[in-house]
């Protein structure tokens, strides 16, 4: 096939909404665009676990303990699934390490701000979760077939942690006072940031047509955010905590809730690694990198002497 | 002496629990890191089970023993107010001294190593120790070894093979993991010191005989340790103990300060 | 709006005195081991005074704003009660979003570059500050500066030599130095944003001018690195804030969870 | 003068209770018992920092936190005094840390026990500086000028230390049923301990004849260590606390208290570092000693520079 044939075969596919696998061509681009994203996805997994690892060892009962303990090692797992998935494009888990620790590569901003009481753990799974699930859902019908199945089984565990953070959140707004306070302490410092996890306004994204055509994006940002703001303020009501919104308000003709401005210069700034915790989170991520760099030597030495030893009894045998 | 006993197990997996909880986020490869908080989740849903039951056998009884059983003042509080105990009462509002676990759970992680040489020491123990636990006369406590013995084989299987790789991988590896084994060994020699409680157990048919668990266990760290190239301390090595009778390292008292924080600062709620 | 004002104070105080008492027994140089201390004994010893004040200001609001005053149940329960509140019940028994201090003092020690940096900025902060608060009109408040005063001399002293000899040290020794500086720089704006109850208490005459001291602070803190041969971080670099207003970072819990241990878990006891 | 007629003027001094200075000439044995005894001396000041530091961060009020830190700052304060003295007798502060670091050296065995609760910072003033103070007393008359007036000082605030520590187990014995539980818990984990501090019997203690002779000693271990058990007791019963020692009554006859035997395989097992922290300790100084390499590297550097600058500077205007 020339070139040229190779991506009409590439179009039609991704025109009939058939997937592409690994051994599959595929433009550069798309290659490239995947990556980024999957790996982006990935490294906000990984660098997610920590803000909620902060809240283990100081989990007010040991069933919640347990709860967080899984939720966080789901996020590695889901880390694993995405590496594995960009590994089958062609670039190593290490070099993606290498991305994130150098600070190449990037990863969800959300993860940048601090945990700062229990409340937190019902805030970031409530609305972190649930903004993540809103993004990644449509995801699970992606265009590149091992990200496409990566995400089902990701989706299917985020909706799980969402409901757990929505019930800490319940448990606290029908607890005492102060309960209730760290409640709404929690939602007035998540809600603001969740909304920028959508990314920037739809004005100022660039490059989502191809994103939309390849089906590595369904619904642009604005549109995934307004559905998340709706939902979420049904869900607020139901908690009995205020919207951390004096502008909010039905609005009858779009049938949807209008919303206040959001505070891009702190988006973009937090984007830039000026966040509450960006030093901090990849400080942790690379301390843990290069403490285990003797362990993972270790592994690669023994695992080689392994197969010597083997490979000789082998020898021995046939000789 | 069936309470003290069933704390004694509980605590121990409560603490390993919370120290393998440390390393969530910030192991050397993102597979292990998941392990290890797998090995962290087994031990922490024992101690719920073992928690239950001891609870469950406190509410049994007599109210003014209960009141003089714990130092805890929130703990004699709930008595007074007519209240029973739970899992959390006991995890959560217990003073350090009536923590029972050996201080080998306590230890820091400090490295990959030290944390591969603590958990294969206790696994060890533990998969000959459930095995054995397993016909406990007590229905429950059988019960939750026959639970936890498949957790408790895997836990092995991995630590066993970690303590080969490191002490059969690089030159650092093999000393650091010689390191770790040489300084996490004085720590071993508790495990098989009876307390009265469980001396008392023993007798009962309820707790396994210590003897014969060490005679298993000797065996298969020698063997292990063999595999990997490392040596065991000389025989004879001086033995630290005291945390099945309540008195512990100064690290446990920074250990339950964070575990309890929650509990400890905002009483009495529903979390 | 006074209240918060010397909470502010005093929550600076006691966190960089609990951080600077990290180090005490571990230092580099016995000498500085001892030095530390000291300084956090001036600091302790500042923050013991002006909680004794707020509390002070704070029995004699009505009841019904005490009431509502911090979250801390525990603190609720001492109004019912009818009691009065004292130094160690604001140290102790408030929760970490009612603490004022900035972010600066409790970040943590790292290792010794990091602490001259932070102390650096600190003291010099605390130098012009006191000395203009020392004219305060709120007399307690200048008085405590007036003594406050001749310590943060000595500390500034200190901390200026200890940045001049790592900066102009070992090759070693500037880059840990600079690395410092470099980090603990974003920290540094908050010192000079004022808050609603700062502004009001500079419009009493009780404050200083925050933009007064920024600008001698400025000059101080250029002259000492110029000597140190090192160099300040471009201008217009991105601050960090919050803690002024109680958002603070993941690094208070920690420390509150330390310093409140004994009374959190203890409480209504004399010691 | 000949070597005789050196030894014959150190004897005379020695014996007319004069004091010995650092530039007078002394014998060899009595310099080696000396730097030995002296380091030993500054070195379980350092390590006597850690046990109490550990409660620096959790003291239970303001007050008795700026009285620890103070504490444990003069017990800094002691080790410099000492070391000084020490190097009076021409061994450098760096040798005697090296001998520390490399376990050559001892330090009271006393601080290789844990302090697990506040009240262990009423028990370590009450008891261990109680201890301490009788074993030093006695050396504020000690035969080299300079270690004696190192003593002076630091019985003076040894003393001051002793009676805080009473008045913690005071309040303490005076408070609710678990403050008078953990002091009494405290007393019983340091008691025995307190008593090693006093060194093995008598009979089994060597070379006790010359640092007698030599004022480095005036009383016997035994002899302390009664003193120590008569003004202890009575001070228990202030407190209302209960002797940890089944076997201890008075004994009309003697004019002292009898007390029950001290567990001597326990006391050798943790001078040979089988004590619950020895390893914590010394790793906790060693730690201490290698993160500061590169301070004291600066400095000395630092240093250098000045001096060369300075120079350099006298010799311009001198030009």
């Amino acid at each position: 096939m020339t070139q040229y044939s190779f991506q009409q075969h590439f179009d039609d596919k991704i025109d009939s909404d058939n997937t592409i696998e690994a051994k599959d061509w595929m433009p550069d681009d798309y290659r490239k665009t995947l990556i980024r994203q999957i790996s982006q996805h990935a490294h906000s997994e990984i660098v997610g676990m920590l803000p909620e690892g902060n809240w283990i060892s100081r989990a007010p009962t040991l069933r919640r303990k347990a709860v967080l303990m899984a939720k966080v090692q789901d996020e590695a797992g889901h880390g694993l699934y995405l590496y594995s998935a960009a590994e089958t494009l062609g670039i190593s888990r290490d070099e993606m390490y290498n991305q994130l620790h150098t600070g190449k590569a990037k990863y969800s901003s959300i993860f940048n701000y601090p945990t700062l009481t229990w409340a937190d753990m019902g805030a970031v799974g409530w609305l972190v979760d649930g903004a993540a699930i809103m993004n990644q859902v449509p995801l699970c019908r992606t265009s590149y077939g091992p990200y496409a199945r990566a995400m089902v089984r990701v989706c299917k565990e985020e909706s799980f942690h969402q409901r757990q953070g929505f019930e800490i959140m319940l448990t606290l707004a029908k607890g005492t006072d102060i309960q209730r306070k760290m409640a709404q302490d929690a939602f007035n410092r998540w809600w603001w940031p969740s909304l920028m996890m959508f990314g920037p306004p739809d004005a100022e994204s660039p490059n989502t047509a191809n994103s939309v055509r390849w089906r590595i994006k369904r619904l642009t940002n604005d549109e995934l955010r307004q559905k998340f703001v709706d939902v979420t303020v049904e869900q607020a009501k139901v908690l009995g905590l205020d919207m951390p919104d004096k502008d909010l308000k039905w609005n009858e003709e779009r049938g949807h809730y209008d919303f206040g401005a959001i505070n891009w210069p702190e988006f973009y700034n937090v984007v830039k690694g000026n966040g509450p915790c960006n030093k901090q989170r990849l400080e942790a991520r690379r301390s843990a990198w290069e403490k285990g760099q003797w362990v993972r030597d270790a592994a690669t030495a023994y695992a080689g002497k392994r197969a010597a030893r083997k490979a000789a009894a082998v020898e021995t045998k046939a000789a | 002496m069936k309470l003290p006993y069933i704390l004694r197990l509980a605590d121990d997996a409560l603490i390993i629990g919370q120290r393998l909880g440390e390393w969530t986020g910030h192991g050397p490869i993102l597979e292990q890191d998941i392990a290890l908080t797998n090995a962290a989740l087994d031990h922490v849903g024992r101690a719920r089970s073992l928690y239950q039951y001891a609870a469950e056998v406190f509410n049994q009884l007599p109210k003014e023993q209960q009141l003089t059983y714990f130092t805890s003042m929130a703990i004699q509080e709930k008595i007074k107010a007519g209240e029973s105990i739970d899992e959390d009462t006991l995890a959560y509002l217990r003073d350090g001294w009536d923590f029972k676990n050996v201080l080998l759970v306590e230890r820091p992680n400090i490295d990959w190593a030290y944390t591969v040489a603590r958990g294969f020491f206790f696994d060890a123990f533990n998969f000959f120790y459930f095995t054995a636990l397993s016909k406990s006369t007590d229905a429950t406590i059988a019960a939750v070894a026959e639970k936890s013995l498949k957790e408790v084989t895997y836990h092995l299987r991995w630590s066993s093979e970690w303590v080969i790789r490191l002490g059969d991988g690089t030159d650092e590896s093999h000393e650091k993991m010689q390191l770790a084994i040489n300084e996490t060994w004085p720590f071993t020699g508790e495990l098989f010191v009876a307390t009265d409680y469980e001396a008392a157990m023993t007798a009962e048919g309820v707790a396994p005989n210590l003897q014969q668990i060490q005679t298993l266990w000797t065996a298969r760290v020698n063997e292990v340790l063999d595999e990997a190239t490392l040596t065991l301390p000389a025989a004879g090595a001086w033995m630290q103990q005291g945390g099945k009778k309540g008195i512990h390292t100064e690290e446990l008292g920074y250990m339950l300060t964070e575990l309890q924080f929650m509990q400890r600062t905002y009483p009495n709620m529903q979390w």
